[in-house]
């Protein structure tokens, strides 16, 4: 019983509370303490680390660890957003929402954490589930639908995800014969010399279509931008977001496994190029259906389409220095998103509502004459997205393309054409929320959660060009170890 | 320092006599139009008496000119005054040869443009404003035909300088070259163009609707009009300079020997006349032509002077 | 042994069979029952696999299928069919005849797929694996040609059956039951999904062309 | 430390950079004392800008030149919300052509890519069409600098890789290119500054022909330098490097005291200013010094480069083959037009704008500069001096940055002597001033002015009627007749809007148009693209794995 299955565990047991007792506030408050523990758990399991199922590696407790502050600044901001909207929802279905925030991010945590396939998958279920009833939380139309679109995309992704994980299972039979070693990730890299390269491969496609649809990718995107735009914020668009890490954090290492074994003489294809087409579709997609975006919380959930979709390319670039840039990119991007999201909550509270329909640009335009502190904090949020300079963003992306120059120099057509389309429609929309005349309306206080937004946005300024050098050592021996 | 006092008085000498014969070269050419147009004409010396009555009539000032209205005028005569005493006249080797750079000769003719459409601007009449930017629109393409002719000299003599040019286009006696008929066609055009008179330009006509430098001096008044009127004289003078020493080098003068000045002189004088005489005919055998058609007019020198200087190479490849 | 791979040949063939018989079919109740027949087959291949390889997980899952899949899960469809009046044909997004040709075509796909890339690996699995992937492919498929969300569901369920039929033909593979469960419980989330939009009259028709209203909403 | 996570960031300081950041600072300062001093996007802008000279290493080049990029982006939309977005693409797209260009092996294709990043951000023709819609909108202190001072970066960046980093794989066409490049421009901008009513406009075309006139003398020198002829690389070098510097003095100089006008009058139409000079006159002639070198006069700052450039295209005509003596001479004409096309521009806006009579009361009742940006012209216009009166002593001490650039350059002394002209001027006034003391009478009498025979004009037009005298649109009929027609089209749009940026705008829409039928897909219909994705992918890995 090693101590990552008390930091798995923990959310779970908070979510059966949670979904037992209190009312929204209660619940609220308990929710962010719970999430608070679980953030010092997972930051402990550094010092500790897991064993069998669960042997974490750095990557898995780095991305923890993420995953248990964005967890932490939701549930603070969340507070607040079920003090505003408690009344919209009976008392048991707000035990329910905040019982499905803690077994997300339980979920993402067991998804980061396990070491074996099976229970990866399982994680991802799980997930999928809990957001489904999260999305639908409100039962508006909508809101079925949404959740409607999310589940059925969704159980087919965890369909052929499963059949991946079976084949991959196959493949490794060659190499490590029955039993549980076939499917421990260590194991399986260990020996992905010795697998069954062909089949592998065959693997490899319904992994990518089973967790591309978790991650987003173009043309398994279907699901996300519906959902991210109906149900609670903070669990929908905030928390979210951690299930695509996990999902692009699964797809790298069964490429991983791929590479290995065609690096090793086997019959496994390069999984590069399957990578680059989703990632490249993803962005051009993302690119043109900005354009016509009216509500926010949909706007950027194209903007992760786009995000998880450059991750993906850079994963099937390759080469430790391409890997690394997409790791940081993940890391970058996934305390990004939370804090512009979080913003957005926190602007759509000063105009009125939080609750989803609240979300139109048309809502948000000229924010600063409501607070001048938020309305600039969400600009710099979505300027960050962007990806120009000072914007943490841009390290990551000047290393993925530069080394797509070096590697694969024409795929750097469609990522340079693909980035300046989607840049250039996100910034688009910083005019009118900065400077569009705004009603006359009254100077309203920005709140202490706004300090949360900032600490985001310092975060992956910090991280992208002040790195400490554990996190270089870190990323750049998971890239190395993964490539 | 021999060399340098005889430069320096032939020097002296260039500019004072410029300065004195421009406005006789005006009053020839009048006569010449007038004999021509078999009328007796005006006197000679008209000009000079012209320009002393300016001098004693007191100055009037429009009052929605502002401060900067007699600035234009002198600005004008300036810059023609100093184009004057750069290019060459009866001799080469001037100590201004040095700075008679072709090249800063076509910037002193813009600058003195420029201040006489600014002068027509000035009291922000109509007739000024006409004429400024038809005036800005000759100047477009006069510019652009000039700097093209001066690429075929320049290719010719392997130097810019107008001294230069004269002292290697009287050097090497060049024949009758097929650019250089181009180029001075080009030139001629140009030049016409530039000095205000017809076909582009009528000097003695009064029909404001039609002129052009008339329309820009039309407010001004007394010295001020002294002022432009002597600088209309320089000009002319200047652009008959500019042609004879590229294309009638022969006979010109050295600074440094005494000897050759007087032949100098006289040959200057007659080229000088020849050159009037020749303005004259043209101008009593043509009519004014509208004013757009100027840029045509303009343009086809701007070609010729392009095919001036790819003849030049035609020629140096065939060894012609 | 030839035994076991000849009877797990054939029970696989015969989900098979149901798998594409469902392509062609119009009426809900018909596919139910062929998802029902395909269900039971299936717990009898997983039964004969545990017998094979002497596995209790492999028991556990053919009982649970048995009882679930072969008899809970049909009677809530034919409940649903009964409690909506849905007895009419269901209306189809491709002709019957194409969807057919595309049902071929996958199967064709997916040997072309599985055999030449398992040389390596242990034969016996080989056609099972084939046919593991056509039946998820048809059921897909029918998820696809099919305007009728029960209909979808169906195709749906199939595709499940598919894996778990993969799964119970791997060798020793951990975790078999636990993976049939979890399918279950999506799968029971997904019929309870469709019952509760239903009841609470949120959709006048389980037509998914039907309920985009987010067109009609905010964007 | 700072900068790219595992290489930090390496800063690096040699001679072209200093120069460039000697250009930078004085419109800083003069920006600073316009106004901007207290925001803060204006010091990352410049920041942005330092960072870019002071780059050891590509990513410190891109990091500092998109950071410029961004901060002058939303500059730009605290001015004008809508071409802030065209801005941003441009600048995006300068910045994805250069980051390849810096890690592809010295070629032809990086110096393509960079003539293409750098170029958009100059603003050269084709890539131009941005800048006379994003110049203007800011307030004026970052006009200036973006006209004076951002361009000059891009310009830098284009320079640094041409001569230097590239320098291994030179081709002579490169130079050839940016000549044609920049002829166009030259044309373009020239022509579209006569043509442009809105004053600011009409400064930023100026500032694309400034470009045109240094990317030629760019061009000149990189093909001689290629060819390897020192003397023609050296004036190329020259004619550029000072072009470069005058221009950063004199526009920022013109746009700032646009801005006066703009606050004066609230107006920057040349059809509603006029008669400037009276009411500002401490302003009008800070603008005359800022037009004279626009115009490239004598005695002007604008002249030596310009003078230089002519030389170097002579020079250039007088070798290689009959195509390269039909090109220059074009060329020559080209730069010929182009310069009394910028003479014109100049004189209409002194014209127009300062001289005649007022065409609204605001410009009547106009006030002369406020005290900040006054100071921030003088020292500008001071500065213009001695770039005017002393361009050889300049050229002396550019000579290690042409030395850099190109090694075995030689640099032939300066044949403009402008001080010797101001001699001779001064002899000439000296003289008249002497006659007319002698035989003239002083004095002058102010009576009304003759307004061509219009009648006198109603109490309620003070100035008089402003239709009776010419407006800046009428200034430039002529000129629209002849040459605007011809270059620009009947309705006188921009070659490169109407030919790159129109089919560009029509393919997005197109694209985006797909996009909505995509998003507005049916559940059953997002199924149906997985799964067809999957089957392609299967087909392949099995057609991939068969064959």
């Amino acid at each position: 019983m090693s101590f990552a299955w008390i930091v798995i565990a923990w959310p779970f047991l908070a979510a059966l509370v949670l979904g037992l007792a209190g009312g929204p506030r209660a619940g609220a408050i308990g929710n962010a303490v719970a999430c608070a523990v679980s953030f010092a758990l997972s930051l402990a399991l550094f010092a500790y680390g897991g064993d069998g199922l669960v042997a974490t590696d750095a990557l898995a407790r780095l991305f923890g660890t993420v995953s248990g502050f964005v967890g932490l600044t939701a549930s603070l901001v969340n507070i607040s957003y079920v003090m505003g909207d408690a009344a919209r929802m009976p008392v048991r279905r707000w035990r329910l929402y905040h019982a499905l925030f803690q077994i997300v991010l339980g979920a993402s945590l067991l998804g980061l954490y396990a070491d074996n396939i099976g229970l990866l998958w399982a994680a991802m279920e799980g997930g999928t589930i809990a957001m489904t009833l999260g999305v639908s939380l409100y039962r508006s139309p909508t809101g079925l639908e949404a959740a409607w679109k999310y589940f059925i995309l969704g159980g087919v992704g965890i369909g052929l995800a499963l059949f991946g994980t079976m084949l991959v299972y196959l493949a490794a039979q060659p190499a490590l014969g029955p039993g549980l070693r076939a499917m421990s990730f260590a194991a399986l890299a260990g020996q992905a010399a010795h697998m069954d390269g062909a089949l592998l491969t065959l693997a490899f496609l319904f992994i990518l279509f089973g967790y591309g649809t978790k991650a987003a990718l173009v043309p398994l995107h279907g699901w996300l931008p519906d959902a991210y735009a109906e149900g609670p914020a903070p669990l929908t668009t905030a928390l979210s977001g951690l299930l695509i890490n996990v999902a692009l954090l699964a797809i790298l290492r069964f490429r991983h496994l791929m590479q290995a074994n065609a690096a090793a003489g086997g019959s496994a294809m390069h999984p590069g190029p399957f990578l680059l087409t989703l990632g490249v579709a993803s962005l051009f997609l993302a690119a043109f259906s900005f354009s016509r975006r009216r509500d926010a919380r949909r706007f950027f959930g194209f903007s992760s389409i786009e995000q998880s979709g450059l991750v993906a390319f850079a994963f099937g670039i390759g080469g430790p220095v391409a890997l690394f840039g997409g790791l940081l990119h993940m890391l970058l991007h996934s305390l990004l998103k939370p804090g512009l999201f979080l913003a957005l909550i926190r602007a759509a509270q000063l105009r009125g509502a939080a609750a989803p329909g609240f979300y139109a640009f048309s809502h948000l335009r000229g924010l600063p004459h409501v607070n001048k502190y938020a309305g600039w904090l969400l600009a710099l949020c979505i300027f960050a997205l962007a990806g120009l300079p000072p914007s943490g963003l841009f390290a990551s992306e000047f290393i993925i393309v530069s080394q797509t120059i070096q590697i694969n120099p024409w795929m750097s057509l469609p990522l340079g054409l693909g980035m300046l389309l989607c840049a250039v429609a996100i910034l688009r929309q910083i005019g009118p929320l900065l400077f569009a005349p705004a009603p006359r309306e009254t100077y309203r206080k920005a709140g202490w959660e706004a300090h949360l937004v900032t600490l985001h946005l310092l975060l992956v300024f910090a991280l992208a060009f002040l790195t400490p050098p554990a996190l270089v050592r870190l990323l750049g021996q998971a890239a190395g170890a993964l490539q | 320092m021999l060399g340098f006092t005889l430069a320096f008085i032939a020097t002296c000498l260039h500019v004072a006599l410029c300065f004195a014969v421009a406005p006789l070269l005006i009053g020839t050419t009048n006569k010449l139009r007038a004999w021509l147009l078999g009328r007796r004409g005006p006197p000679l010396l008209l000009p000079y008496w012209h320009l002393a009555k300016l001098l004693r009539k007191s100055t009037v000032l429009p009052d929605t000119a502002t401060d900067l209205f007699t600035f234009w005028p002198l600005g004008a005569m300036l810059a023609m005054a100093v184009s004057v005493m750069l290019i060459p006249g009866y001799s080469t080797g001037l100590l201004t040869g040095p700075a008679a750079d072709a090249i800063t000769i076509v910037g002193l003719f813009a600058l003195a443009r420029a201040a006489t459409m600014l002068g027509g601007l000035e009291t922000g009449a109509g007739f000024g404003g006409a004429g400024a930017a038809r005036e800005a629109l000759f100047g477009i393409f006069a510019e652009g035909a000039l700097l093209v002719l001066l690429l075929a000299f320049a290719l010719l003599a392997r130097t810019t300088n107008i001294d230069g040019i004269a002292n290697d286009f009287r050097a090497a006696h060049l024949g009758i070259s097929v650019s250089l008929g181009f180029a001075l066609a080009a030139m001629l055009a140009v030049a016409l163009t530039e000095a205000g008179r017809i076909p582009t330009d009528n000097p003695s006509g009064h029909l404001e609707l039609a002129m052009v430098h008339e329309a820009m001096a039309l407010d001004y008044s007394g010295r001020l009009l002294a002022l432009l009127d002597y600088a209309g004289a320089l000009r002319l003078l200047a652009w008959m300079n500019l042609i004879g020493t590229i294309f009638l080098p022969f006979g010109m003068a050295r600074a440094g020997d005494v000897l050759s000045w007087p032949l100098g002189l006289v040959l200057w004088a007659l080229k000088l006349a020849v050159m009037a005489v020749a303005l004259c005919l043209f101008e009593v055998s043509r009519a004014k032509m509208r004013v757009f058609r100027v840029p045509e007019f303009l343009g086809a020198a701007l070609l010729l002077g392009m095919l001036a200087s790819v003849f030049l190479f035609v020629a140096a490849r065939i060894g012609a | 042994m030839s035994l076991t791979f000849s009877l797990a040949h054939l029970m696989g063939g015969i989900i098979l069979l149901c798998g594409f018989l469902q392509l062609s079919q119009r009426r809900l109740a018909a596919m139910i029952t062929l998802y029902q027949s395909e269900a039971l087959v299936l717990s009898a291949a997983a039964l004969w696999q545990g017998f094979a390889q002497h596995e209790l997980a492999l028991y556990l899952t053919g009982l649970i299928t048995f009882a679930l899949k072969g008899l809970l899960l049909p009677w809530g469809l034919r409940e649903i069919v009964q409690r909506f009046g849905m007895i009419r044909a269901v209306e189809t997004a491709l002709p019957m005849a194409v969807s057919m040709i595309f049902g071929l075509a996958l199967i064709g796909i997916a040997v072309l797929v599985v055999l030449p890339s398992t040389e390596a690996s242990l034969s016996l699995t080989r056609e099972d694996l084939a046919i593991a992937l056509s039946v998820v492919l048809l059921g897909l498929l029918l998820m696809i040609v099919r305007r009728n969300a029960l209909a979808q569901i169906i195709g749906f369920l199939s595709m499940e059956n598919g894996l778990v039929l993969a799964a119970i033909g791997m060798p020793g593979m951990p975790f078999v039951a636990e993976f049939s469960v979890a399918l279950l419980v999506l799968l029971a989330f997904l019929v309870v999904g469709v019952f509760l939009l239903r009841i609470r009259e949120h959709f006048d028709t389980l037509d998914l062309s039907g309920i985009e209203q987010i067109e009609r909403r905010g964007r | 430390m700072f900068g790219l996570p595992g290489h930090g960031m390496q800063l690096h300081l040699d001679a072209l950079s200093i120069l460039f950041a000697c250009i930078l600072l004085p419109q800083t300062v003069a920006a600073a004392l316009a106004g901007m001093r207290g925001s803060i996007a204006f010091w990352v802008f410049v920041l942005g800008m330092a960072l870019t000279l002071a780059a050891g290493d590509g990513f410190t080049l891109i990091f500092g030149f998109e950071l410029m990029s961004a901060a002058s982006w939303l500059l730009v939309m605290q001015g004008d919300v809508k071409p802030a977005t065209f801005y941003a693409g441009v600048a995006i797209f300068s910045g994805a052509c250069l980051i390849p260009a810096i890690f592809l092996p010295a070629s032809s294709l990086a110096f393509v890519l960079v003539a293409l990043g750098a170029g958009a951000k100059a603003g050269l023709a084709p890539l131009h069409s941005w800048l006379p819609r994003a110049h203007p909108a800011p307030p004026a202190g970052v006009s200036a600098l973006m006209s004076g001072g951002m361009v000059k970066i891009a310009l830098y960046v284009l320079i640094r890789y041409g001569f230097v980093v590239l320098a291994p794989a030179q081709q002579p066409w490169w130079g050839t290119v940016l000549m044609v490049a920049g002829a166009a421009s030259v044309l373009v901008g020239a022509l579209r500054a006569v043509l442009e009513v809105d004053l600011k406009t009409a400064l930023a075309c100026s500032t694309v022909e400034h470009v045109g006139l240094i990317a030629v003398g760019l061009g000149v020198a990189l093909r001689a330098k290629a060819l390897g002829d020192a003397t023609l690389t050296g004036l190329g070098l020259e004619a550029a490097l000072l072009c470069a510097v005058a221009h950063g003095l004199f526009k920022p100089l013109l746009f700032i005291g646009a801005g006066e006008v703009k606050h004066a009058t609230g107006t920057l139409s040349l059809n509603w200013l006029g008669g400037l000079m009276r009411g500002m006159p401490r302003l009008g002639a800070l603008m005359l010094l800022g037009a004279a070198g626009m115009a490239a006069l004598p005695l002007g700052p604008g002249f030596a480069p310009e003078f230089l450039l002519l030389h170097a295209v002579i020079q250039a005509a007088a070798g290689g083959g009959i195509l390269a003596r039909i090109g220059f001479s074009a060329l020559l004409a080209v730069l010929g037009l182009g310069a009394a096309l910028a003479l014109a521009a100049a004189v209409r806006i002194i014209g127009i704008g300062f001289l005649g009579r007022p065409r609204s009361l605001h410009a009547a009742a106009a006030e002369d500069a406020r005290r900040g940006p006054f100071i921030a012209m003088a020292l500008l216009g001071a500065l213009c001096v001695p770039v005017a009166l002393l361009p050889g002593l300049l050229l002396g001490v550019m000579t290690p940055v042409i030395r850099l650039l190109a090694p075995d350059a030689d640099t032939p002394p300066l044949t403009y002597a402008p001080l010797s002209l101001l001699l001779l001027a001064l002899l000439a006034a000296l003289a008249a001033g002497f006659i007319q003391t002698r035989f003239g009478v002083r004095g002058l009498r102010e009576v009304p002015a003759w307004h061509g025979g219009f009648g006198r004009p109603p109490a309620w037009l003070p100035f008089g009627d402003p239709h009776t005298q010419p407006s800046g649109a009428g200034f430039a009929e002529p000129v629209a007749r002849v040459l605007g027609r011809g270059l620009l089209g009947a309705q006188g749009q921009d070659p490169s809007e109407h030919f790159l940026l129109g089919p560009l705008l029509r393919g997005q829409r197109r694209a985006v148009r797909l996009a909505e039928r995509v998003r507005r897909a049916t559940i059953r219909e997002r199924l149906a693209f997985v799964f067809a994705a999957l089957v392609l992918f299967l087909l392949a890995l099995g057609l991939g794995q068969g064959g």
